[in-house]
C-alpha cells in the first residue's frame, strides 16, 4: 500500500521507507489529525513508543493498515510534559498510554484510569526511561 | 454488590505465569473482572539500551522462553532495516524454518495447557509428547531446545548440514501424522466441544475496536497475519495460507491454532527442502546511522513489534517492544464476564497469554500491584 | 475377622487402588507413572509435615472431621459380606447414610475456613451431591423393588440389568470425584478446593478418606452387580470395575457443574427408569 | 469419547518417557552443553570476555587465570564462535545441576 494522497500533508513528512511513512505532527492539534486518520480508515494502532532526546520527549504513534505502517511523531516539550489521551478514540491505547506515562513521566490528560502499570505505587525517583 | 471476590493468581494452579485477576462472582457467574500485571519485570528494555547491538540480540531472545526466536528475529530484522542490509537466501530459509518450528512448539504447548485447563490431562500429555519431536528438531539445528540463539545481524550463526535436514524432515513426517491425529480427536470430542463452543465469544467489531492480534483475531474472522501482509523472511516464496475461523469462541481459537500447526509443518518442510547451498551470513559493517526503524513479525501469539532508535553509537538508544499478549489482554473482560468460574481458566488460556512477554519493562523494587478497571475500557458495557 | 485387621487391610488396599489408578492412567497417557506404593509414601510424608492452623478457622473441627470421615468409610467396609463384622444383612438405609456422611464431612471442612476456594468447593459439592444422590436413591429404590425388601440378597445383576450398571459406574465416578466429575475439586479453577488450607495430618487423613471412598465404591459396585463367590474373584472383578473407572477418568474432560448435573439427571435417570419399569412389568 | 482407542492403544505401548539420569542421553552434534577450555590453545586475548553478553568469563592475562561462571553463562556460544584459536568448546554433555552458583576456575 502506498501513502494515500489525502494523508500527504498531515504534518511534517521526514522519512519514507518501504511500506512506511514517518511524520512529525504539531503538538497543538495532533489529536485532530489522528481523528482524521481514523476516520480515513487507518484505525488499528499497534504501538506507542517514547524516547527522551534531551530537549523534548518524542512520542510515536504507530498506526497500521494492512502492510502499511504510519508513524506519527509528536514532540512533547519537557516544560509542558503532558499529552492528550487517545483512549476515547482508540480504546486499545489504554495500556500503551499508561506505560508511556509511567516510563517517561508524561502526564496523560483525560486518561480514564491514570496510575502505575508495571511499577509499584510507591515508586520514587525519576521515571525509568528518562535520560539525564 | 457482588457475592464473592475470588483472587485468581498471581500463583494459581491454572497459571504457569503470574497475573492477578480479581473475579467478582454471583453464584458461579462472573460479574466483573479486574486484572493486574507486573509480577514478572525483568527490565529488558532498559538493559537493551546498555548492551551493544550484537549482545542485545541474545537479550532479546530471552524476553520470553516460548517465543525466543520470534523476539530475536524481529530485533535483528529491525537492526538490519536500520543498517539497510539484506540477508542471504540460505539464512532467510533457515530463519523461517526455525521460526515456524518455534510456532509449532508453542502451539503444541498451548494445546496441552488448554487441555489441562479443562481438566483433561490426557490431551496435555499427548500434546507434550508430540512436542518432543519439535524440540528434538530444534536441538538438532540450533544446539539448544528452547532458546535457539540462531540469529545474528546479517544472517544466521549456524549452518544446517544435509544430514540434519533429513533428520528434521523425518521428524516432521512423524509429527504431521500425530498432529492430524490430535486434530481429529480434538475436533470431534463431545466434551471438549461442550466446554468450548460459544464460550468467550469475540466478534469482529470487538477485535477491531481493541486491536487484537494473532490467532485471537483470526478466530473471529479477521485475516490479520503479518506473514501475509509484510512478506518478511521467506514467506512470500513459500506460498503461505492464512487460517481463519469465524465463530470467535474458544473452540474457534483452538481450531485456528491446530490448523496453523499443520500449515507450519508444511512451511518448514518446504523451507528445508528449498535450502540451496550458499553463504549463511553477509559481511556487515557496523556503522549505525542516527535513525529509527520499526519492524514486525507474526510471533506464535500474534503481531510482535520492535522499534529501535539509534543515536550513532554501538548501542541502541531506545528499544520498544510491543508484544502480542500486551494487545490481547485487553479483551479479558469481554470473554470472561457472563460465563461461569469454570470457564475462566479455559477462556484465559484460549488467549495464549505469555506474561513474560507482557511484563518486560523496568526494574521493580516492590511487588505492589496496580489494578486496571476494565470497565473503563468497555464504556458501554 | 478382627476389627483391627480389617481396619488396616482396608487402608492398605485403598492406597493400592489409588496407586493402580495413578499407574494405569499414566500408562494410558503413555507415561511411566509413579510406583503403585506411591500413595503410601505420600501418606507417610504428609504425616511428618508441619500442621498449619489457619487464622479465623474452626481448626479443631477440621481435625475431628478428618478422622471421622475415615472412620465412617471404614464402617462401610465392616458391612461387606466377606468381612461380616457388622451383619445388618445389608441394610441399604444405613449404607446411604454412611456414604453421605463422608461427603458431608468434606462439605463441612469447606465451610470451616475463611478462604473463598474451600467455600466454592463446598457449594459445588452440595450441588453435585444433589445431582448424584438422587439417581443413587432411585437405584436403591430399584433394589428394594427387585428384592421386595430393603435388605440385600446376593445376586448377579450385571447380566439382567446392564443399563443400571452403566449408570452406577457414572455415579461412582461422581461420588469419588474423579474426572469427568471432579468438579468440586477442580484444581485449575479453585486450587485444591476443600483441602486448600489443610496441611500435615489433616491433609493426609483427607487424602486417605478419598482413597477409601474409591475402594468402598468400587467394592460396592462389584458386590451389587457381580456377586463374586470368593475373595480372589472379588478382587478380580473389582479390578475390572476400577479399570473402567480409570478409562473414564482418562478419556473424558471435566464437566462444568451445570453440564454434570444435566448429564446425571437427564441422561442417567431415564436409563435407571427403563430398568425399574422392566422389573415392575 | 474420541480418546478411547488412543488410551487403550497406549497401554500396550512402551512409555514415551526417557529415564534420563538412569539412561545416558544421546545429544546431537553441536549441542551447546558443558563449557570446556583448552589451556594449551588459549592465547589470553580476552576476546571471549568482551563478546560474552552475560559477563560470565573472566580472564586474567598476567596471572594466566581463567574463570567461567556457570550461573551467569547463557550458553549462547558467542565465545566459541569468536575464539581465534578454538580453545573454547561447548561439549555434547549436559551441565550438572547444582544448588549454588559456582565459578569454575582454571589455573
Amino acid at each position: 500500500m502506498k501513502l494515500p494522497k489525502e494523508l500527504k500533508n498531515i504534518g511534517k513528512f521526514y522519512k519514507q521507507g518501504k511500506n512506511e511513512a514517518w511524520f512529525i505532527l504539531p503538538y497543538e492539534n495532533f489529536k485532530d489529525v489522528i481523528k482524521n486518520i481514523i476516520d480515513f480508515g487507518i484505525n488499528r494502532i499497534s504501538s506507542i513508543s517514547g524516547y527522551d532526546n534531551g530537549k523534548e520527549i518524542e512520542v510515536i504513534y504507530h498506526f497500521v493498515k494492512d502492510n502499511f505502517l504510519l508513524n506519527l511523531k509528536v514532540l512533547v516539550p519537557k516544560s509542558l510534559n503532558k499529552i492528550d489521551t487517545l483512549t476515547d478514540l482508540l480504546p486499545a491505547t489504554f495500556l500503551l498510554e499508561k506505560e508511556l506515562s509511567e516510563m517517561l513521566g508524561i502526564k496523560i490528560i483525560g486518561h480514564p484510569k491514570p496510575g502505575k502499570l508495571f511499577l509499584s505505587e510507591d515508586w520514587y525517583g525519576k521515571p525509568p526511561l528518562r535520560k539525564g | 454488590m457482588h457475592d464473592l471476590m475470588i483472587p485468581f493468581g498471581p500463583a494459581h494452579p491454572a497459571l504457569p505465569e503470574p497475573v492477578y485477576l480479581k473475579l467478582f462472582l454471583e453464584g458461579e457467574e462472573i460479574q466483573d473482572v479486574d486484572f493486574s500485571v507486573g509480577y514478572n519485570h525483568k527490565g529488558i528494555e532498559k538493559s537493551l539500551e546498555e548492551m551493544d547491538y550484537i549482545k542485545s540480540i541474545f537479550m532479546a531472545g530471552r524476553v520470553c522462553g516460548i517465543c525466543s526466536s520470534a523476539h530475536s528475529t524481529c530485533y535483528t530484522q529491525t537492526v538490519e532495516k536500520l543498517l539497510n542490509i539484506e540477508i542471504p537466501n540460505r539464512a532467510r530459509l533457515i530463519r523461517t524454518s526455525i521460526f515456524e518450528l518455534e510456532r509449532l512448539h508453542s502451539h503444541l504447548l498451548w494445546l496441552g495447557m488448554f487441555g489441562h485447563e479443562m481438566g483433561f490431562d490426557t490431551l496435555f500429555m499427548l500434546s507434550f509428547r508430540e512436542r518432543e519431536y519439535v524440540l528434538d528438531s530444534l536441538e538438532l539445528i540450533t544446539g539448544k531446545r528452547v532458546v535457539h540463539d540462531i540469529n545474528t545481524i546479517g544472517g544466521v550463526r549456524r549452518d544446517v548440514s544435509q544430514e540434519t535436514m533429513s533428520k528434521v524432515l523425518k521428524n516432521l513426517d512423524i509429527l504431521k501424522d500425530k498432529v492430524e491425529h490430535l486434530q481429529n480427536l480434538v475436533e470431534k470430542d463431545p466434551i471438549i466441544k461442550k466446554r468450548t463452543v460459544g464460550i468467550g465469544k469475540l466478534d469482529k467489531k470487538d477485535v477491531e475496536r481493541l486491536c487484537l492480534v494473532g490467532p485471537v483475531a483470526r478466530a473471529s474472522g479477521i485475516p490479520y497475519d503479518i506473514r501475509k501482509t509484510d512478506r518478511y523472511l521467506a514467506y512470500d516464496d513459500l506460498g503461505f495460507k492464512i487460517v481463519v475461523e469465524n465463530d470467535g469462541d474458544n473452540f474457534a481459537r483452538t481450531l485456528v491454532r491446530i490448523k496453523e500447526m499443520l500449515e507450519s509443518i508444511r512451511l518448514v518442510k518446504l523451507a528445508i527442502k528449498s535450502i540451496k547451498p550458499g553463504i549463511i551470513k553477509n559481511k556487515v559493517v557496523m556503522n549505525f546511522p542516527v535513525d529509527e526503524a520499526i519492524s514486525r513479525v507474526e510471533a506464535p501469539r500474534g503481531e510482535l513489534i520492535y522499534y529501535v532508535k539509534s543515536n550513532g553509537s554501538n548501542k541502541p538508544a531506545r528499544v520498544k517492544i510491543r508484544t502480542p499478549t500486551y494487545a490481547n489482554i485487553l479483551c479479558l473482560n469481554k470473554i470472561l464476564v457472563g460465563h461461569t468460574l469454570a470457564d475462566v481458566p479455559v477462556s484465559l488460556e484460549s488467549l495464549d497469554p505469555c506474561l513474560c512477554c507482557t511484563d518486560r519493562l523496568t526494574v521493580v523494587r516492590n511487588g505492589k500491584e496496580e489494578i486496571i478497571k476494565l470497565e473503563d475500557l468497555h464504556g458501554h458495557h | 475377622m478382627v476389627i483391627i485387621e480389617v481396619f488396616f487391610i482396608s487402608i492398605f488396599l485403598s492406597f493400592i487402588y489409588e496407586g493402580i489408578i495413578r499407574k494405569v492412567a499414566a500408562r494410558m497417557q503413555n507415561r511411566i507413572g509413579p510406583p503403585i506404593w506411591q500413595p503410601i509414601l505420600d501418606f507417610i510424608k504428609l504425616l511428618s509435615k508441619e500442621r498449619f492452623e489457619v487464622q479465623n478457622s474452626n481448626f479443631s473441627l477440621v481435625s475431628f472431621l478428618s478422622i471421622i470421615s475415615v472412620i465412617g468409610l471404614i464402617t462401610i467396609v465392616f458391612m461387606f459380606p466377606f468381612v461380616g463384622i457388622l451383619n445388618f444383612n445389608w441394610d441399604f438405609i444405613l449404607l446411604i447414610y454412611l456414604l453421605v456422611f463422608s461427603t458431608a464431612c468434606f462439605i463441612l471442612v469447606g465451610f470451616s475456613f475463611p478462604s473463598p476456594y474451600p467455600l466454592i468447593g463446598s457449594t459445588r459439592e452440595i450441588i453435585l451431591l444433589l445431582a448424584y444422590d438422587f439417581p443413587l436413591m432411585i437405584i436403591i429404590l430399584f433394589f428394594g423393588i427387585n428384592y421386595q425388601s430393603i435388605q440385600f440378597i446376593p445376586n448377579n445383576l450385571i447380566l439382567s440389568f446392564p443399563l443400571l450398571f452403566v449408570s452406577f459406574l457414572f455415579i461412582t465416578q461422581a461420588k469419588v470425584g474423579l474426572p469427568p466429575f471432579n468438579i468440586s475439586e477442580a484444581d485449575q479453577e479453585i486450587a485444591a478446593s476443600f483441602l486448600t488450607e489443610c496441611s500435615g495430618f489433616e491433609l493426609a487423613m483427607f487424602n486417605l478418606a478419598k482413597s477409601l471412598k474409591i475402594f468402598v465404591m468400587v467394592s460396592l459396585t462389584t458386590i451389587f452387580f457381580f456377586n463374586p463367590p470368593n475373595i480372589p474373584m472379588f478382587f478380580l472383578t473389582s479390578l475390572f470395575v476400577l479399570f473402567i473407572g480409570i478409562l473414564l477418568r482418562v478419556i473424558l474432560a471435566r464437566f462444568r457443574i451445570d453440564q454434570g448435573f444435566k448429564f446425571l439427571w437427564i441422561f442417567l435417570l431415564p436409563l435407571i427408569f427403563i430398568d425399574i419399569i422392566k422389573v415392575i412389568i | 469419547m474420541r480418546f478411547l482407542p488412543t488410551a487403550i492403544k497406549n497401554i500396550f505401548k512402551k512409555p514415551f518417557t526417557y529415564k534420563y539420569p538412569y539412561k545416558p542421553i544421546i545429544l546431537p552434534q553441536g549441542f551447546r552443553g558443558d563449557f570446556s577450555w583448552d589451556r594449551n590453545k588459549c592465547i589470553f586475548c580476552e576476546v571471549c570476555e568482551r563478546v560474552c553478553p552475560a559477563e560470565a568469563i573472566n580472564v586474567e592475562k598476567e596471572k594466566k587465570n581463567y574463570e567461567w561462571d556457570s550461573g551467569k553463562c547463557i550458553f549462547c556460544a558467542q565465545c566459541e564462535e569468536n575464539c581465534p584459536t578454538k580453545a573454547i568448546h561447548f561439549i555434547e554433555k549436559m551441565t550438572q545441576v547444582d544448588t549454588e552458583r559456582k565459578i569454575r576456575k582454571y589455573q
